[in-house]
């Protein structure tokens, strides 16, 4: 499998495998043997699975087992020391995060990364950076395709919004928004990339109930609508349980389970790895 | 916020252009609002001098940063020039300073200050590069200009109403060069210079020219810039390692200390021979004098001289200091004299304007002689280049003796 | 026999370099600011000493208490003015008034002292030692400036690690806000660390110009921006590194002048700064921190 | 679909632009009528060069957030490209503007060059290490000035880094001279230029901050990791606010350079670049009305108060800091909050039920 890419490749064969994908003959995300260690440390180790496109995986684990760092190897933050990932059938080794983004990787952040100092929109339209087709130069020198351009990212940015109920805030700071408002925004902000996958790493977080509720809603409709797959971390067994076809057990860096919502609600390891410790607190 | 604090900031601009324009308009007819500024510093005899019609010096030169030592000595010994002076009753001076940091376009700022205030002489800059800069402008502005210690020959190319009081740069390293020669001071030749200086530089490249020409050996040639000048030890090393027996050091009295500092402490005892920039090392505060003995330097003055002229200056000097004067002084003494003979001679008044002077002025100093502290029959020819002899001094017991 | 001498040359000035940096790295490890006066608290502290000496006749060695007493003091006071009240801000805006103190240190000093430079007496007494039959010469000053950085290096390392104040110091430099948390004073502590920064900004200045002779309003600025270059070549915050950088940037200016070219050595140190800056982003021994996602 | 954030900023843009119109025409027509006293004549021209150094370094500073102390560097690759160009072609191109335009592009153009070569290390620093290579690279860059020499005669241009090396036929002429520097400069500066030369600016950096790429600018300097989680290219991004930024400062220094008859090394210093730093961190980050503004105030301050003669830089300094402390600190913030927060509250007497359930 070759391993770089020129960046006009990479578009290339992932429209091709958009297509493929549809035909549902490559997996979105097929990893393998996946492994990490931090000095001497394994953070990681012996991760594989696969997840299918428009299927709705779930990785759970206690505190400090490791999610988030397979979340940053699947995105190229880190550079994993052993075991490939193959996003739409490419290997993404030694690429940076931006080119995997660019296979069709999206993700949100545990600790929301948003861009304060923007407003909403904005956030979107970075999203959606790639696909604005409009030069350097004629955005310098204000030329008629910045113009008709802009205009395309306006509307589709608003109707991103407008889909995850946003619309109004369009106009706010990102900064000042409200918790459970920035976490969303998130999701819109990684869903303008058009990824073929998206990332959520805790989406639940700091939001009550009623919110929680309704983010489950709208993650089935991301699904349904764009046809997409996600792969999300969530602490909360009732979304996770809820949404997700395909569950993930991760304790100490490694698989302890897989499996549908039920199989891992009876699995004997996990209720002893991460229910049984939950109901000791 | 940032709003508010713009809109303060844009009403402090309108304000203070307003201001800037209407200050000097309203100074110019009457000239007295800068005026006891200016005679604040001066002392009491340009105050009483104001009110006769004085005619307006400018000088300007750095007064703050790390070149403040000339800009501040050229000060003094032009003030106590124009007091003395205007206490003669007779013609009268009015001088003003500007600070120009030893920067060529502070320097076009500070001379467009001195024009607004209505300024006819123009005596500086102090130093090359600014000095450079404003020798343009008076050229264009037809304002004469003396300058009392910008050595550079790129300064008097610029007009032919630019002139020094000083050597030119080449001038001095060619006659260093000639001087060595002639009376053999040494075979092996070591130079220590300042790359990033002009005045450094410029007397460098002549000198060895001049080298070669009456034949010395430079055996080492060590350059320190402005950013890496404090620390010379490794220039005197390689000068010790090249075995040289006379070391040249065409700067200023600062680096001299450190460079002769230096090889005293490791033992190191070649001739060191100096330019005019060297003089006043012997009244730096703190340096140990007998470190400077046998030091030989080119120069045109010493504060040591026994005539009654230099005395009386010297004494003035640190009255008003506190200080010895160094060179700089003396020439800007010896400037501030030569422009009140050549207005003398050629009658100008202080009602004349700028050009009108700038003419008497050019046909006095083609023409006339004159005697100052720093050389006795001094003429200046046409190019602005001053005609005066350098004296070779060799310092001896803590003092400046004359040689021929 | 010449190589010898560049190198102690080089190590010389170095040491000087690595005693001003010493106080650049300490401040930016617990303050995060780069303190672009304390090149001119050394030029104030150089002419305490001075003016002690020669003015009030103190002996030499005294005037480098009083020199420090003066130091801590301004520090503090510079501190408190111009950038406690800015704490929590943008550490650019810190960086533009220590550009306003840089600034005022020099201009007071100038109406204070004038611009005509002093010529500093050593406070070095003792005879250069003669190697080699005058081939080699160490003199008194280089020795007491490498065992002085020498001695303050360890002093400041056992202070950070074993008294209480330096631990402070350290957990304020790791994490201010889980400093806080635990109870302690991160505003005094920023001020002990100016105070201390100070002090050893007085000491730098005394052996600056026992080395190099020159004192004048200026004289702190050029050292201080090839401390600064120093700290960071060694890994801005850490103490070894200011140490290490400060030697090596002295070695390294003598070396280039010495054999590379006296015209060229300024381009020269800042080329093998951007070298080995590339090769190692965070200094020769800065930790490379790694951005938690 | 109008969004009410666009127009804020196209309000600030139009705001900007008539400004510097404005300020132009008056200043152009009190010029013409011999209004303005010589130095106010003599501030024209190095106030527009700052802003336009000021306004491209904000690029860097406040866009892109990238702390540089080498912008002076830049400016002295403008100004001796464009003095030698200058130079080059002063016997051959007769018209003056035509002449400072091609100096200008040339300068700007190496400029960016040079932006580029220092813009790699980019790619691998953060922070104050990025600061202290463009410090680093500013220096070079003067280092590398003061020691070139240029002369030119009947066979052609010749380039050495020592005077001895520059052998120059009958009539030639040194255009460049090592530390002395370029000397007898003819003067073709025109304050109009200059103007055209800050609307230029303008137009590049406006635009360039309100299209994808400058969203992409900001969004790294923000959050570098979300920007790059969203297909950003991070390296290629800040290369281009750091090329653009280094060409417009080297058509500043063009201008500048040719304003003088002289012009040297030296005045490409590090308290060069330390200025132009002031004036976009008092101006405010990012603020480009705030940059114009701020550089014409400070520029001024030093020249209005030079009749406090020895107190003149002291003042300076002192100012420097009140400002700053006034206009960042916190505290201060607050209190400017709190009276406007009672003066809105003295226009609009709204019952002040239902806060926010979110906080």
């Amino acid at each position: 499998m070759a391993e770089k890419y020129s960046r006009e490749m990479v578009e290339v064969i992932s429209k091709n495998l958009h297509r493929q994908q549809d035909l549902g003959k490559v997996p979105v995300l097929d990893v393998r043997n996946l492994g990490i260690d931090f000095g001497g440390l394994t953070a990681v180790d012996g991760f594989n699975m696969t997840i299918g496109p428009t299927e709705i995986s779930g990785l759970i684990g206690p505190n400090g087992a490791g999610k988030t760092t397979i979340f940053n190897l699947l995105t190229s933050v880190y550079q994993p020391t052993r075991g490939s990932i193959l996003v739409n059938g490419i290997n993404t080794k030694g690429m940076t995060t931006a080119k995997v983004n660019r296979l069709g990787v999206a993700r949100t952040f545990q600790n929301i990364r948003l861009f304060t100092d923007m407003t909403a929109l904005e956030n979107v339209k970075v999203g959606m950076h790639n696909s604005i087709k409009c030069g350097f130069i004629s955005s310098l020198l204000r030329l008629p395709p910045y113009f008709k351009a802009e205009k395309e990212a306006n509307k589709r940015a608003m109707e991103l919004l407008d889909f995850m109920g946003l619309a109004d805030v369009a106009d706010t700071k990102a900064g000042s928004l409200p918790y459970g408002v920035q976490r969303r925004l998130e999701i819109v902000r990684a869903l303008a990339t058009n990824p073929s996958i998206i990332l959520l790493d805790e989406p639940a977080a700091g939001m009550n109930p009623t919110e929680t509720e309704e983010l489950m809603h709208q993650i089935r409709r991301i699904r349904d609508t764009f046809q997409i797959a996600i792969f999300l971390i969530e602490h909360d067994m009732n979304l996770v349980m809820n949404v997700c076809e395909g569950i993930v057990v991760v304790n100490y860096g490694r698989i302890i389970a897989k499996g549908t919502p039920e199989q891992i609600k009876n699995d004997p390891a996990v209720i002893e790895a991460y229910l049984g410790k939950k109901e000791e607190e | 916020m940032k709003k508010l604090f713009a809109l303060l900031m844009a009403a402090v601009m309108v304000i203070a252009m307003f201001a800037g324009c209407g200050s000097s308009e309203t100074q110019q007819p009457t000239a007295d609002s800068g005026e006891t500024q200016g005679a604040e510093a001066t002392g009491e005899a340009t105050e009483n001098a104001a009110a006769a019609g004085a005619i307006k010096l400018g000088m300007c030169g750095p007064l703050t940063g790390g070149a403040a030592v000339y800009g501040t000595a050229v000060k003094e010994g032009m003030e106590i020039a124009v007091e003395e002076i205007n206490a003669l009753g007779g013609l009268q001076f009015e001088l003003k300073t500007a600070d120009d940091e030893h920067n060529a376009e502070k320097a076009i700022n500070a001379y467009n200050s001195l024009v607004d205030w209505g300024m006819q002489i123009m005596a500086g800059p102090v130093t090359t590069a600014p000095s450079t800069a404003v020798a343009g402008e008076c050229a264009a502005d037809g304002i004469f200009m003396l300058t009392p210690s910008a050595s550079g020959v790129d300064v008097i190319e610029a007009g032919d109403n630019i002139f020094q009081i000083c050597f030119t740069d080449p001038n001095q390293g060619t006659a260093s060069a000639d001087y060595i020669a002639e009376h053999k001071l040494g075979t092996k030749i070591g130079v220590i210079y300042d790359s990033s200086d002009a005045y450094s530089s410029g007397i460098y490249e002549k000198f060895k020219a001049q080298a070669e020409v009456v034949g010395l050996e430079i055996v080492c040639a060590e350059a320190f810039t402005a950013d890496n000048k404090s620390d010379l030890t490794n220039q005197v090393t390689a000068c010790q390692k090249a075995g040289a027996d006379l070391v040249f050091l065409p700067f200023y009295a600062v680096e001299a200390a450190q460079v002769l500092t230096y090889a005293n402490k490791i033992g190191y005892e070649p001739l060191f021979f100096g330019c005019d920039g060297m003089d006043g090392i012997l009244t730096t505060e703190g340096f140990d004098p007998t470190l400077a003995e046998g030091l030989m330097l080119l120069t045109p003055f010493s504060a040591d001289s026994e005539d009654e002229k230099t005395q009386s200056f010297v004494k003035k000097y640190q009255e008003k200091t506190g200080i010895v004067p160094n060179q700089f002084a003396a020439d800007a003494y010896d400037v501030i004299y030569a422009i009140y003979q050549a207005c003398v001679d050629g009658g100008v008044t202080a009602d004349m304007t700028a050009e009108e002077i700038n003419e008497i002025m050019v046909e006095q100093f083609t023409s006339m002689t004159f005697d100052g502290l720093t050389g006795a029959g001094m003429t200046w020819m046409e190019t602005g280049e001053v005609s005066k002899s350098p004296m070779a001094v060799v310092i001896e017991n803590g003092v400046y003796v004359g040689k021929e | 026999m010449s190589f010898l001498q560049y190198l102690i040359n080089g190590i010389s000035i170095g040491a000087v370099y690595a005693i001003i940096a010493l106080g650049y790295t300490m401040v930016y490890g617990i303050a995060k600011m780069l303190n672009f006066a304390h090149g001119d608290v050394i030029m104030v502290g150089a002419y305490i000493s001075f003016s002690a000496t020669n003015y009030l006749g103190v002996p030499a060695v005294l005037s480098i208490f009083i020199a420090m007493a003066v130091c801590t003091i301004l520090g503090i006071i510079i501190e408190g003015l111009a950038y406690k009240p800015l704490r929590g801000t943008s550490s650019l805006a810190v960086l533009i008034t220590a550009i306003g103190v840089s600034y005022f240190l020099q201009n007071a000093a100038q109406l204070i002292w004038g611009a005509t430079p002093k010529n500093f007496t050593s406070i070095v007494t003792s005879a250069p030692i003669s190697l080699f039959g005058g081939q080699l010469t160490i003199t008194g000053e280089v020795i007491i400036t490498i065992v002085a950085s020498a001695v303050i290096m360890l002093a400041l390392h056992f202070f950070t690690t074993k008294t209480k104040i330096g631990k402070a110091m350290r957990a304020v430099s790791e994490d201010r806000d889980a400093a806080q948390l635990m109870g302690i004073n991160v505003n005094r502590t920023i001020s002990t660390t100016f105070a201390i920064g100070s002090a050893l900004a007085a000491i730098a200045g005394v052996l600056l110009c026992s080395t190099v002779p020159t004192l004048q309003p200026t004289t702190g600025s050029m050292p201080g921006i090839r401390a600064f270059t120093a700290a960071v070549f060694g890994g801005i915050g850490s103490i070894p590194g200011a140490m290490l950088g400060g030697i090596l940037l002295g070695v390294i200016e003598t070396f280039s002048k010495a054999y590379l070219s006296s015209q060229f050595s300024d381009a020269i140190v800042f080329l093998v700064l951007i070298i080995v800056l590339l090769v190692k982003p965070a200094g020769l021994l800065g930790k490379q921190v790694q951005e938690k996602v | 679909m109008r969004i009410k954030n666009d127009r804020k900023t196209q309000l600030t843009n139009f705001l900007t632009y008539a400004l510097v119109i404005v300020a132009f025409v008056i200043l152009q027509y009190m010029s013409e009528g011999k209004m303005l006293t010589k130095s106010m004549q003599g501030y024209l021209i190095p106030i527009c060069v700052y802003i336009v150094l000021a306004v491209s370094l904000n690029l860097v500073v406040g866009i892109s957030g990238e702390l540089s102390l080498g912008h002076a560097g830049f400016m002295g690759v403008g100004a001796f490209t464009g003095v030698i160009i200058a130079g080059i072609f002063r016997d051959t191109i007769d018209n003056e503007i035509l002449r400072l335009a091609l100096s200008m592009v040339c300068g700007g153009v190496l400029a960016g060059v040079a932006g580029f070569v220092v813009g790699i290390p980019v790619l691998r620093l953060r922070g104050d290490y990025l600061a202290i290579v463009t410090l680093a690279f500013g220096e070079i860059l003067k280092n590398i000035f003061g020691n070139l020499y240029v002369g030119k005669d009947i066979n052609g241009i010749q380039f050495a880094f020592s005077s001895e090396a520059i052998k120059l036929a009958e009539g030639g002429k040194m255009i460049l001279k090592g530390p002395m520097g370029a000397a007898g400069i003819k003067k073709i500066a025109t304050f109009p230029v200059a103007f055209v030369l800050i609307l230029i600016t303008l137009f590049v950096v406006l635009n360039l901050i309100n299209s994808k790429e400058g969203r992409a600018i900001k969004a790294i300097r923000d959050n570098r990791i979300a920007a790059e989680s969203v297909g950003i290219n991070v390296t290629a991004f800040k290369l281009k606010a750091f090329v653009t930024s280094a060409f417009l400062a080297g058509m500043a220094g063009a201008l500048f350079a040719l304003n003088y008859s002289s012009v040297n090394a030296s005045q490409f210093n590090f308290n060069t670049s330390i200025n132009i730093l002031v004036f976009v961190v008092l101006g405010g980050m990012g603020n480009i009305l705030g940059s114009i503004i701020s550089t014409t105030v400070l520029y001024l301050v030093p020249e209005l108060l030079r009749e406090l003669q020895d107190y003149r830089m002291i003042i300076y300094a002192i100012v420097l800091i009140v400002v700053m402390l006034v206009t960042w600190s916190p505290k201060v913030k607050q209190m400017i909050q709190v009276v406007q927060v009672r003066i809105k509250d003295l226009f609009k007497k709204k019952d002040k039920k239902g806060g926010s359930v979110n906080g």
